[in-house]
């Protein structure tokens, strides 16, 4: 059902954990299937992505996209972490299976609310940044025959 | 472990061996249309005939009423819209339950779409259907009681002689879908008051794409599939030959070793269950503790989620499932599991495990101890858990 | 002859051997649920992926317009029940033809008792639909024009292109019940503007029990097997993948082989037709004499009844059959025959011998000398054929 590099990053998923007093946290869910997804962020003066971890309660597929979306972002300034799509991280892990597409939307989120949690902190404001939907299933269309 | 350890048999099981050979010849050489004229089609028909007396005995039947489908979910659908066809004149009423399988649930919803009325029964935190709720709804325009054998998902097994009992006194007709029962606990539809049952051969290590629907003589239900004559007329389609064939082999196995499989599945059973819930925290037990399925053991683990756990249990060469596997295709969580009164996120982290008289008390043991590792892992990496302990 | 000599293809054919090997694995190892999360199982759903791709590659279709059934029978009573449901807004109208099998025609019978309209176009002296007849019976109602593309009897190839033209230009639906052609004769759906193809796996070397629907993409029509999510949530029930490999395979074979064998059925065929006809007084043959199966002979021979002729050739180790086996249940003379303007009587002596490669020109000669010997033997036990003489 998955390919190698969604189990790879299911089988050892990169930077789970939490951070301590991190910059931001964003905590998103999808109430259609359940599934949520917390990502912690530690950003510098820079605005330089230090270090980043998650943690999911989800399918394989959104284990995997919380794996691989951190990766994506580390080292990442957040302008440039913003421009990470669920489509980057769907790439990067060789695609997903149609039903899965909106769990990659899950990472995307996650990644938007910890960002809009650590402007919010700062009291600063992200460009392109829009507030993040605590639950993303509404982006959601039937199947078409 | 290098066996493949297969926990999913209610979602399917291996053809036996001895079925498949049962099966052979009639593919390449006795493959003649048992409705020819010919001697050597016509002797088909003696195969098919066997078959469906083994069946028709297995179930205190008559061979005139079981009538050959292809497969559970066709029985079902025929069992249901042709009765609703049949007895439209008396009433347009049907009474079934909130944790059918989607092939009565899906079939009720289309005929509600029809002009028919549905009333969906609670079941209790065990699974058991409410029979003071189920007689509450009985009405005058009711013309079906469909009520599952044993529960796919949780195993639970049903109070079918009593229901019968109700739809007999109402004169309502009853039909069972008694495909993960049948071949695994003891049926006569006489002493039980069934007036049709659906099965499946593929859930007693027979072909898949075979079923049956035993229908007590003098119902009036006509086809669902129409065509040619087969099936004294009521289920029309070249007959599947080899699959009849292998479906009443395995019948038979399935009814020579019954008490032996369920002694030992049991066993296995009772051991996984205990030490499941001995030794994993905010863990519950589905369905009922002793009036279920002997091969069934259906768990929800706490702050985890089911894909994830099958998925590393596969890694671990376990073969289980989460919810029922034709399901998997959806998102939304077990309408079984919601029935019992289970949360959203636990019904999440479901796991079924359906065992078979292959399995050895090793394996069990193995599968505790991945469970375990399992659990704790996925619960590290889990949110839900976190907010939990830091509440704690 | 030692060799039983099978001239009844058109009933059903031995599934060849290497499609048996095809299906074995999955029985018994790879027999795991496809719809499963674990690997092993999962890998199954490859195989259907193939056996699909397969499948729609031999008709210019796109793999998810194939939809998987248990046989030629319920995918056309899925096609047509399914289709006037679906457009019931827009009519309630169906063509369809005198000379189709009961599948199709039992189908549209009980959508008469439901509402719906069903004109029956005739056909001419040689069975091919007559189009001027089916152009003047469209309605603004007409929602479905059903066609078999090859009959079961007489073998008759119909228009199809012409009639999906009509279909096409007047803004209905085409479906056509290609159980017989499929894989005898060249199909390319979007050339011949089919909307909707029945076929079956037996008719080709493939297993029983199989078949499946093409539904072009867009069509509205919905499940007739409500249940679970399988083949894209349109036909429930566990996917029967030994039957559906096997059928892959089936098909592989017969698309490779088709040109050769058609030759060398064609060859047979034509010998047998030119010295029966020349050999045996009062016989005609039925069906179109160019446009028909390759592999289809069908005579009426006057005087004589045709179960009669058929346990006489039994006797000399030739299997044939006397209009569809399916209806040999039925002492009514075929509607096929009835449709093409044969009296009853003459519809009553007919004989069907469908052919394969595996035939020699031997065995065909075998059989017309027993042909002779046996109508003879009938004749002079015949009554007709004494007032006939008696007559002259
Ligand atoms: C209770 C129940 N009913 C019906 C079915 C459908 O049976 P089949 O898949 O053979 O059509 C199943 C299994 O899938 C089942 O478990
Ligand atoms: C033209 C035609 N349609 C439909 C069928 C039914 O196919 P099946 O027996 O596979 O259901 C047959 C054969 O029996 C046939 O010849
Ligand atoms: S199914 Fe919901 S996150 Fe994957
Ligand atoms: S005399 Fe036998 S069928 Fe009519």
């Amino acid at each position: 059902m998955y390919t190698e590099k969604v189990m790879d990053h299911f089988k050892n998923p990169r930077n789970v954990g939490e951070i301590e007093n991190a910059s931001g946290v964003g905590t998103v869910g999808n109430a259609k299937c359940g599934d949520i997804m917390r990502i912690y962020l530690d950003i510098d003066e820079n605005e330089i992505i230090q270090d980043v971890k998650f943690k999911t309660f989800g399918c394989g597929a959104a284990v995997a996209t919380s794996s691989m979306a951190t990766e994506l972002v580390k080292g990442k300034t957040v302008q440039e972490a913003l421009a990470v799509t669920n489509k980057a991280v769907m790439e990067a892990l060789d695609g997903l299976p149609p039903v899965k597409v909106h769990c990659s939307l899950l990472a995307e989120e996650a990644i938007h609310a910890a960002l809009w949690d650590y402007a919010e902190k700062n009291g600063i404001k992200i460009d392109g940044l829009e507030k993040p939907k605590n639950d993303i299933s509404e982006h959601e269309e039937e199947e078409e025959y | 472990m290098d066996r493949k350890i297969y926990l999913d048999n209610a979602a399917t099981t291996p053809v036996k061996p001895e079925v498949v050979e049962a099966m052979l010849p009639y593919f390449t050489e006795r493959f003649g249309n048992p409705s020819s004229v010919y001697e050597f089609a016509a002797q088909n028909k003696s195969a098919v005939t066997a078959a469906r007396e083994t069946i028709a005995h297995a179930l205190g039947a008559e061979p005139a009423e079981i009538y050959f489908t292809a497969g559970g979910t066709e029985s079902d659908n025929w069992a249901i819209k042709e009765t609703a066809e049949a007895y439209s004149q008396k009433g347009n009423h049907i009474i079934t339950t909130k944790i059918e399988h989607h092939a009565v649930l899906h079939t009720c919803e289309y005929l509600e779409k029809h002009g028919y009325e549905v009333t969906y029964v609670n079941v209790d935190e065990n699974g058991v259907v409410k029979l003071d709720e189920l007689k509450k709804a009985i009405r005058p325009t009711t013309i079906l009681i469909s009520v599952m054998f044993a529960n796919n998902e949780i195993g639970t097994i049903q109070p079918i002689k009593e229901i019968g009992e109700i739809a007999k006194e109402n004169g309502i007709l009853f039909h069972t879908d008694a495909v993960q029962a049948f071949g695994h606990v003891k049926i006569d539809v006489n002493e039980y008051h069934i007036d049709l049952l659906s099965a499946s051969g593929h859930k007693i290590n027979g072909p898949k794409g075979i079923g049956f629907l035993y229908i007590r003589k003098g119902l009036k239900l006509r086809s669902y599939i129409h065509g040619g004559a087969q099936e004294r007329s009521r289920r029309a389609g070249t007959e599947n030959v080899p699959a009849i064939v292998g479906f009443g082999k395995a019948v038979e196995l399935a009814v020579a070793t019954m008490d032996e499989r369920m002694k030992k599945e049991l066993e296995l059973r009772d051991y996984l269950i205990s030490h499941i819930l001995a030794e994993v925290p905010y863990v519950r037990l589905n369905g009922h503790q002793k009036e279920r399925l002997s091969n069934n053991a259906n768990f929800s683990f706490q702050f985890i989620e089911g894909e994830s756990l099958l998925i590393m249990l596969d890694m671990e060469n376990i073969c289980a499932s989460s919810g029922s596997a034709c399901t998997s295709g959806s998102l939304d969580p077990s309408h079984v599991l919601l029935a019992i009164g289970l949360p959203h996120e636990i019904a999440h982290g479901s796991l079924r495990l359906t065992l078979s008289d292959d399995i050895t008390m090793d394996e069990i043991k193995y599968v505790i101890v991945k469970i375990k590792e399992i659990v704790e892992k996925l619960r590290s990496m889990s949110p839900l858990y976190e907010d939990f302990i830091k509440r704690q």
